[in-house]
């Protein structure tokens, strides 16, 4: 198994927080058979579990039976070779300009999530996505292919 | 919901004179956030001089887990207590470090550390 | 998190073997969250594990772009409280009295994977699918709620 | 495919005397049993009075893993030779039972069992 043969995975979940073990689970094997190390993948579950967070509790108030649809793919035809997972909703659309956390050395409750997308992931774009909801892509940088752990 | 102790997320609490020490279990994600967050603020009743936090059975957190312990934090700072957080994985420390509150947690290897 | 909160999840993955682990990780999860001992969930894991095998083997000759999709529920409205498994493929479409395994006396390498679904999981039913290709129904009792798991 | 040893599903091969010891790897499943089956198999060339296949770090083995370990069965039984397996985990020792192959395969706790 490598990043170059790995095909493109798609999961509808609902927004429920119970499911988001279940999404982590798929992201962390999904990680190691693309040849990211246990930190890696540490980093990149946590990006998605955030941005699945965020979504049930801001663009759909917490209600959870809503839909969330995952896809998670890699991109090799290009130099950059990357992991991208893309989660659609079909929730409230908010301004990308109000999606950004607090001061960090405000230290209170709450107002990390976004931090530790951007700062986990190497891409991060907020988009309205067609037929209402938002589409949100966040791209990893593969690891190279000497540093990828053998599988 | 009720605030018990121990419920889902914390297994059970030791007491060492007035200080308490809570073993956390399992996922600290938005699913059990709010239950972690109960049992620990519920302790406050029993006026710990402090509170140890032991984090060796929790595999996974984000952010609203920490978000349960920074609300821990300030409430205990309020009361004159203290809060140290001890035996985190990697992956939990790693949340800290991102988060930047490596600085602003009081982090130990072990119990003893921490109660020492 | 108990198997009636438990919501629906689909997947769509691509007929390669490299797929499998991912499937795997998801059934294991799912398992442990709907109140499944370790024992039990490897039982339910391995089924799905050698339904696909077949799919990707025997409904696709081997092709490893093709889709299968997979649907995990819990049924809990009924007094027979089970896990369900659907697979859908859109391959070749098999006589259901050819989907049977050899004779375990008989041993020989293969021939085990349709003995394996039925001797783990309650119910099995293989169906064509509208559309083209088959839909296979894998049910599972769930454990009764004091033999549960507390998670 | 080549027949490498040690490949992706076998770690590394311990000789002691005419025995070879076989350390398996990974999850043996569709993807993996075809390299794992032809690491085995290559061994027979170097003649082994016994294989012994130790599955300590294999977490999970499907039907088509076990596919593997019957082809080599056969093949052993035919060269007058023996094969043993041992450090099942219990996943993958119900997997025999399942298939009723734990009657079939020579099954060892461990090695030293196996080989003495
Ligand atoms: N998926 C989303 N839909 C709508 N608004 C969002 C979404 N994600 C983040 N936001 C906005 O960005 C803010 C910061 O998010 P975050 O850093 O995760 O902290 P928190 O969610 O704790 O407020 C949120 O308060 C919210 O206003
Ligand atoms: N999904 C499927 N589509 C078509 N035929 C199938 C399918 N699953 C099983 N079969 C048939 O049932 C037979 C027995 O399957 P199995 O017990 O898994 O052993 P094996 O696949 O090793 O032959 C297969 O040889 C095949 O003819």
């Amino acid at each position: 198994m490598s990043a170059e043969s790995f095909k493109p995975i798609f999961m509808r979940i609902a927004s429920s927080p119970s499911q988001l073990a279940v999404v982590r689970a798929v992201i962390e094997k999904v990680c190691e058979l693309t040849g990211f190390d246990a930190k890696a993948a540490g980093r990149i579950m946590l990006s998605v579990d955030e941005a699945l967070t965020n979504v049930i509790r801001h663009a759909y108030d917490g209600a959870d039976d809503q839909p969330i649809e995952v896809e998670v793919a890699t991109i090799t035809d290009s130099p950059a070779r990357s992991l991208r997972i893309c989660l659609r909703d079909y929730g409230r659309v908010a301004d990308p300009a109000t999606i950004k956390s607090r001061d960090l050395a405000n230290v209170r409750p709450g107002g990390l999530g976004v931090h530790i997308i951007t700062e986990c992931m190497d891409q991060v774009t907020y988009t309205p996505a067609e037929g209402g909801g938002t589409l949100l892509t966040m791209v990893k940088k593969l690891p190279s292919e000497k540093e990828t752990r053998k599988t | 919901m009720n605030a018990q102790v121990p419920n889902a997320s914390v297994k059970s609490v030791r007491w060492v004179d007035r200080a308490a020490i809570v073993y956390a279990t399992g996922d600290i994600d938005l699913e059990h956030s709010t239950q972690f967050q109960q049992a620990l603020l519920k302790l406050l009743d029993e006026n710990p001089s402090y509170i140890v936090v032991n984090l060796k059975e929790v595999p996974y957190m984000d952010s609203s887990g920490v978000a349960s312990l920074v609300k821990l934090l300030s409430r205990v700072r309020k009361s004159g207590a203290a809060l140290r957080l001890v035996e985190l994985n990697e992956r939990v420390r790693s949340l800290f470090e991102i988060t930047r509150l490596d600085s602003v947690f009081e982090i130990f290897g072990t119990e003893q550390e921490a109660i020492s």
